[in-house]
């Protein structure tokens, strides 16, 4: 058990650490990088949180194709990665805005509501869902199989939109 | 406690497998290549130069550690390592008898996919941070080869995680007890084949080192050690890839005296059985890269988006129809439950209908559209020389 | 919803005809330009000259064809299914088919419309969409070269799909809007050869004719809509309290010396004097001959004309006000409808003597059909009214078409005759295709032919057999040939009611009676008049000798729903025959007179039916009057032929009376002195005097007056005023330069101020709900 | 013992903030694409989480809407850069002020 709170904090670690340096870095590159860190860690939540399905997800489609595209973009837009001035002029708001939505969220909801004491446990019957279960509550009529066929036509409209989009003409 | 350090040691063997392996493997590579190349390749070291390898690996280790000037040098740094370990973690769940594996994952499959993609992030470090415009260039160029071809890699994956019921690796083999994947799915294995060789990138897909347009890649900023570890994890890689293919479409370790229960013979037999088919598959790689020129990037492209995918795409639609068919009909079986060869026989003769009918389906639309251009550029020719000429 | 539920799918009966108009008029109304002077333009005109005219493309009009007939025959076949699902309903009567839904929210609560299937409207669905076909085939044989048949199928579509939607509807409200509909359609397809001036006058005639009675109409709808809340039928009709309310409450009119329900029939039977064309509103309906025959076949059978007398019959407790006729009480609207029907009826009648159109006679004898109809209602002969509704629409139908195939017969006739008397005018023989369902076109027959006129007949028998037979039994059936005719049937179920009333001494039933049986025996002559003249005797002109139908293809189109309205036109009668009637009684009334048994339902007293026995002189009567006119109009017309150039033999019998009669006692002459002349002196006067005079000049004056101030205050207003007036939008506009800063055209902006928001919002919201709280976060 | 619940949570907020700052702060448009980006996955966190920990539904719910999430970004990422590339390649600028045509 010590194991799984070690793994937590260095996975935690690796999200929060990634994801502050993603906004801090003035390098994009070193940006898209810290993404991938941060993405990482919580691929590595995931896995504690008994979905290593979706873990696997996450490394394929955010590390193998999202954060590939973001550095494609990055590098296509060359001149641009080194901005002198990497924050606009309301930065300090949006700082106070982040802080205060962290402060409200932590004090506000996370604490009150499942704060210490409350479920400190997880679920006695520990009964987690196998990927063959996702797969099943994915294309059973009882289940979410229309949300599903709207994901695909939402990713066929977002490739068809992406390609006209993006297209030289 | 004590579990943890098993783990530790059991992550710590399975890590150094094939860092190991990859040591005998460039010798291999060598001899095959002079072999097929007429020549007799590396034989001052040792009888027939098999220290030739450990002598190049001390070579480079012993170079000069060199960062180059302008470069990012965290990223720079970095990148040959996620190289190498996006190679490496892929045999964290590649079993190599039945009771030899690292983790048997319940998603192995995805989970081995997944991680290859690091590779890519891999490359796209290392030709950017090299700053050099050829090694930059050579980064896009192997993204946009390896993104492409994940994508019928995956497709012809999925046929047998379809047959077997399962992502796990150790339950896909299993499966193939009575019959192997390779005869119900045979254009499945072919595509796996053809898009794990460009993954590697290695001829004649090996656009990423094309020497005569890119100086060397996107390793180009990159000597010594650091540079012998981009190549260990190629080695490894394409070692991998007939690993995987041994297990996804021949059977892994299933041969004659191998059980699903274990025992040491069968562990050892199941660990012969997995390295001869490996071997095979692995010397087929070789002698392709030695024997087919270069394609070219728009070649390889088209082959991808225009050949393959739509091929992937139709073989695992009419793989799944005929799966629920042979259910309707009654005569499939269900693989994991140890099916004999004859009871998986009709359902494969089924499944091999399917793929013979799509082959030829292929041959014909492509055949007709080749013909078409034929008579097209034909006419062409035909109308320019009747042209007047000025 | 479950459309084949037969209470639901009534919705459906008027929306193929609908549809139909719709996708013809948006889609399929293709059109392309040719010079009018090209002989392809059939109603081709010296005004246009120069000018191109829309054509209908090929394609087009075979696809509009296609889609109106697929429309009229989805309605036939829903109507037959809801005329059976009707008729299958164990208590038909007091069991309707129906549903309603909510349609406009109103302050009392919801207007409903509705779709009802009674015993009455049933009968209408077996008779509307069957005409309507049959003159839907007819049509397109009759318009087949005609260059706007697109449109005009769109329009009868339109026509169709009113008057389906007028029988179906179960409030007066949704009657009155097909009624509407209706109108136009007439208007439009009554001047549908606009470009002959007489046509495009006569569809304004019966436009603003019909347009003074309905508004009387709407009177009554809405006098009625304000006492009881409610126009639906079911909740009006078969609602004694309702009833009573009507009958009991004065009328807001007339000092109170009528009671609303009679106030409100008034109305709405004026309503039925324009749409039915009973005198004195008669007028706009033979002049409606102008429109193509199947357009007047529509009018005068399927639709128009039987709608004025159907919405009377509909809301005939109303009419009744609480009296009971077969008692000897009338209401001053039973008065009406008896007075203006009867009068109708014989007035009609003998204006049909005189006549030599052979769509005219045809034209009034409606009228004065539609006369017995009124009168028959009038004296509470419910169920009679309603059965020669049926059958009338039936032979009417019949007989317009056969004439308009007699015309199209001798149209052709003369285009024949006229090739070979004019070898050299070529280009006459492409117009003949062309020009055939023109038959009116003053312009195109400048030799002053008329193919209507029945002087120029004669003879056709042999010329045109299969029209013959099919115009000998429209005839006879109108003219109440006995027993095996439709039209005796119920002429006799009229006539019997009036007898019931006259042997009991009733002076409306004998007003009724004694007026009928002259019409009728006035019918059967001038019927019989109409026969010999137009198919006895030699040919008097040489276009009637080469009368043919034309084309086979034509022919057929043509040719068929004769037979089937034939068919009708004889076997309808059958299902009215009375129980006592000897032998065909008992064949065909063994449970009793079935027509009279289902539509006497419909009402929540029924009427009587009258006992065979007592009736005897009426059947009497109605046997001698139509074998008798039959006879009479032999001996004069067919026994001893016109010759050509010979005059009518009535002629010098009747002396100035003809005269009198041929002018139609001279009431459109009559209406100009009243009406028209009046009118234009009136606004001459005006014009000239009141106008350009008194008003005018006090205008002018009132004008320098105000040009005047107006200076003296422009002078205020341009400094206070417009000073004042100008700082408010200015200081808006100023302020609006100001706050457009906000849209800065930057995004983060934008969000960032929504995150602000946001956490406003809900630290609000958290404070308000006692989160945040020391004691909550549990610090 | 077991890692509690409201860590998780706290770990999703911090995330969540971050990527708040990285939106609203950010001048480089990819930038703040990766910060939405980032946003998303702390959804995607506390979905799995609460599905986790969840004592009442045994349903997979909260994967199943993780995955939905990845197909969002997805379709997002794809559609964003797409945009962001147009953008660069019509004004030679990926900041963020510098698209402010859609103004007064």
């Amino acid at each position: 058990m010590v194991v799984q709170y070690l793994a937590f904090v260095i996975f935690s670690a690796f999200a929060i650490i990634g994801a502050a340096m993603v906004v801090w870095s003035r390098n994009l590159v070193h940006s898209a990088l810290f993404l991938v860190m941060s993405l990482f860690g919580v691929a590595g939540l995931f896995i504690l949180l008994s979905a290593p399905f979706l873990a696997a997800i996450q490394v394929l489609v955010y590390i193998g194709a999202i954060a590939i595209l973001i550095i494609f973009a990055v590098m296509l837009t060359r001149s641009m990665t080194a901005i002198r001035e990497p924050f606009n002029a309301q930065s300090w708001l949006g700082a106070v805005i982040g802080a205060v939505l962290f402060v409200a969220l932590v004090a506000g909801m996370i604490l009150p509501v499942w704060g210490w004491g409350s479920l400190p446990t997880l679920p006695q019957s520990d009964v987690v869902g196998t990927t063959r279960d996702i797969g099943i509550a994915l294309v059973s009529a009882d289940g979410y199989v229309l949300p599903f066929e709207v994901a695909s036509l939402l990713l066929t409209a977002a490739m068809v939109g992406a390609i006209v989009i993006a297209r030289e003409d | 406690m004590a579990s943890f350090l098993t783990t530790l040691l059991v992550v710590a063997i399975v890590a150094t497998t094939p860092l190991v392996l990859a040591i005998p493997l460039i010798w291999i590579e060598r001899k095959v290549a002079a072999r097929i190349q007429d020549r007799l390749g590396p034989n001052r070291v040792g009888p027939w130069g098999i220290i030739q390898p450990i002598a190049d690996a001390i070579k480079l280790i012993g170079k000069e550690d060199i960062t180059p000037a302008g470069t990012d040098k965290v990223v720079y740094n970095l990148a040959p390592i996620v190289a190498v370990a996006s190679v490496v973690l892929m045999w964290a769940c590649i079993p190599f008898a039945p009771n030899l594996i690292g983790v048997d994952l319940e998603i192995g499959v995805l989970y081995i996919v997944s991680v290859a993609s690091l590779g890519t992030m891999a490359i796209m470090m290392a030709g950017w941070s090299g700053n050099n415009k050829y090694a930059l260039l050579g980064a896009f160029r192997v993204v946009a080869q390896l993104v492409s071809y994940e994508v019928p890699l995956v497709l012809s994956l999925l046929i047998p995680v379809l047959l077997a019921g399962s992502m796990g690796m150790q339950d896909i083999v299993t499966a193939q007890q009575g019959m192997w994947f390779i005869f119900m799915a045979p254009v499945a294995a072919l595509i796996f084949f053809i898009s794990a060789q460009a993954e590697t990138g290695r001829a004649p897909f090996d656009l990423l080192e094309a020497e005569s347009e890119l100086v060397a890649g996107f390793n180009i900023e990159y000597s010594g050690m650091k540079f012998g570890l981009f190549f260990a994890g190629e080695f490894v890689h394409v070692l991998t890839n007939g690993v995987l293919i041994a297990h996804l479409f021949v059977g892994g370790w299933w041969g004659l005296g191998v059980s699903a229960e274990g025992g040491i013979l069968s562990n050892v037999l199941g660990l012969i059985y997995l390295v001869i088919k490996t071997t095979i598959f692995y010397f087929i790689s070789l002698w392709l890269r030695n024997t087919l020129p270069r394609v070219r990037i728009d070649q390889l492209m088209n082959f991808n988006w225009k050949f393959l995918v739509p091929i992937s795409v139709a073989n695992l639609v009419i793989t799944s129809l005929l799966l629920k068919i042979s259910q309707v009909a009654g005569f499939a079986v269900d693989l994991t439950t140890n099916a004999s060869f004859t009871a998986a026989l009709p359902m494969t003769l089924l499944l091999l209908g399917g793929n013979i009918a799509l082959i030829l389906g292929v041959i014909a639309i492509y055949g007709f559209n080749i013909r078409r251009d034929r008579v097209q550029e034909e006419a062409q020719a035909e109308a320019i020389a009747h042209a007047p000429s000025h | 919803m479950n459309f084949m539920d037969p209470n639901l799918f009534l919705w459906l009966i008027p929306m193929g005809p609908l549809t139909a108009f719709l996708i013809i008029a948006l889609a399929t109304n293709r059109a392309r330009l040719i010079p009018a002077t090209d002989p392809h333009y059939g109603g081709h005109h010296p005004d246009y000259d120069g000018m191109r005219v829309p054509v209908v493309r090929d394609s087009s009009r075979v696809l509009s064809i296609t889609i109106a007939l697929s429309g009229i025959v989805m309605a036939w076949i829903l109507s037959w299914r809801a005329f059976f699902a009707a008729r299958a309903l164990p208590h038909f009567g007091e069991e309707v088919l129906g549903s309603q839904f909510n349609w406009m929210s109103l302050g009392r609560g919801f207007f409903n419309i509705g779709v009802l299937v009674d015993p009455l409207n049933a009968t209408l669905l077996f008779m509307v969409p069957l005409a309507a076909t049959m003159i839907f085939v007819y049509a397109i044989g009759y318009m087949a070269h005609d260059p706007r048949q697109s449109r005009f199928f769109a329009l009868l579509s339109l026509f169709a799909g009113a008057m389906l939607t007028l029988t179906v509807s179960d409030n007066l409200l949704f009657l009155f809007v097909g009624w509407e509909v209706m109108g136009l359609c007439s208007y439009m397809l009554i001047g549908f050869w606009f470009e002959k001036e007489s046509a495009y006058k006569a569809a304004i005639k019966a436009f603003t004719t019909t347009r003074v009675a309905d508004v009387i109409m709407l009177l009554g709808i809405v006098y009625l809509y304000a006492l009881t809340g409610t126009l639906n039928f079911r909740d009006i009709l078969w609602n004694q309290a309702t009833l009573d309310l009507l009958t009991t409450t004065p009328a807001i009119l007339f000092g109170g010396s009528l009671s609303a329900a009679e106030l409100i029939g008034i109305f709405l039977i004026v309503g039925t004097i324009g749409k039915s064309a009973q005198f004195p509103l008669h007028v706009w309906l033979p002049d409606a001959m102008e429109g193509p025959t199947p357009v007047s076949a529509m009018i005068h059978a399927a639709a128009m004309v039987s709608a004025g007398v159907y919405s009377i019959i509909r809301v005939f407790p109303i009419l009744e006000a609480g009296m009971n006729p077969h008692v000897g009480e009338f209401s001053a609207s039973m008065l009406l409808m008896v007075i203006a029907g009867g009068f109708t009826a014989l007035f009609a009648a003998t204006i049909a003597v005189a006549q030599f159109d052979v769509k005219r006679v045809l034209a009034y004898s409606t009228i004065s059909q539609l006369g017995f109809m009124v009168a028959a209602l009038g004296i509470g002969a419910y169920v009679a009214a309603t059965f020669h509704l049926i059958t009338h629409a039936f032979f009417k139908a019949l007989l317009f078409m056969s004439a308009g195939s007699v015309i199209h017969g001798v149209e052709h006739g003369e285009h024949h005759a006229h090739e070979h008397h004019d070898d050299d005018d070529d280009d006459e023989e492409h117009a003949h295709h062309h020009d055939v369902a023109h038959d009116q076109d003053a312009h195109h027959s400048d030799h002053h032919f008329d193919p209507q006129d029945m002087r120029n007949m004669g003879g056709l028998r042999e010329k045109m057999p299969f029209t013959f037979w099919a115009f000998l039994i429209g005839g006879l059936s109108l003219s109440g040939f006995p027993i095996i005719t439709a039209g005796f049937w119920s002429k006799d179920e009229i006539l019997a009611d009036a007898w019931l009333g006259l042997s009991h001494g009733y002076a409306p039933q004998t007003f009724v009676f004694i007026m009928l049986a002259i019409s009728a025996f006035l019918t059967a002559f001038y019927t019989t008049r109409q026969i010999g003249l137009t198919f006895f005797g030699k040919p008097r002109s040489v276009a009637a000798e080469h009368a043919t139908l034309g084309a086979p293809i034509v022919n057929v189109t043509m040719v068929a729903p004769l037979m089937l309205l034939s068919f009708f036109a004889i076997v309808a009668g059958y299902v009215g025959v009375p129980k006592e009637f000897p032998i065909l009684g008992w064949v065909f009334s063994r449970q009793g007179n079935p027509f009279f048994e289902m539509v006497n339902h419909s009402l929540l007293h029924p009427t009587p039916h009258p006992y065979f026995a007592d009736v005897l002189p009426a059947v009497f009567t109605s046997f001698a009057v139509a074998l008798g006119g039959i006879g009479l109009g032999w001996l004069i017309y067919i026994r001893k032929p016109l010759e050509a150039g010979q005059q009518d033999p009535l002629i010098n019998f009747l002396g100035p009376v003809w005269n009198l009669l041929e002018h139609k006692y001279y009431i459109d002459e009559l209406y100009v002195i009243l009406f028209i002349k009046p009118a234009k002196a009136l606004a001459h006067v005006t014009s000239e005097v009141i106008d350009r005079g008194v008003i005018d000049g006090f205008l002018h004056l009132v004008a320098r007056t105000f040009v005047f101030l107006g200076d003296l205050i422009k002078v205020f207003n341009a400094w206070l005023i417009d000073g004042f007036g100008d700082a408010i939008p200015q200081g808006v506009g100023m302020f609006g330069e100001w706050f457009r800063r906000v849209q800065t055209g930057r995004t983060q902006q934008y969000i960032l101020l929504t995150a602000l928001a946001m956490i406003v919002i809900g630290i609000i919201f958290a404070l308000s709900v006692g989160m945040l709280s020391a004691q909550a976060v549990g610090f | 013992m077991v890692i509690p619940l409201w860590m998780y949570l706290i770990v999703a907020a911090s995330i969540f903030s971050i990527g708040v700052f990285a939106v609203l702060a950010r001048r480089n448009a990819v930038a703040v694409l990766m910060g939405i980006e980032l946003m998303l996955n702390a959804v995607n966190v506390n979905l799995v989480a609460f599905w986790r920990y969840s004592t009442t539904d045994s349903s997979m719910g909260g994967q199943v809407f993780a995955a939905f999430l990845f197909v969002v970004a997805a379709a997002e990422a794809a559609v964003g850069l797409a945009i962001v590339i147009a953008v660069y390649r019509n004004r030679r600028s990926v900041i963020v002020e510098d698209v402010d045509m859609l103004r007064w």
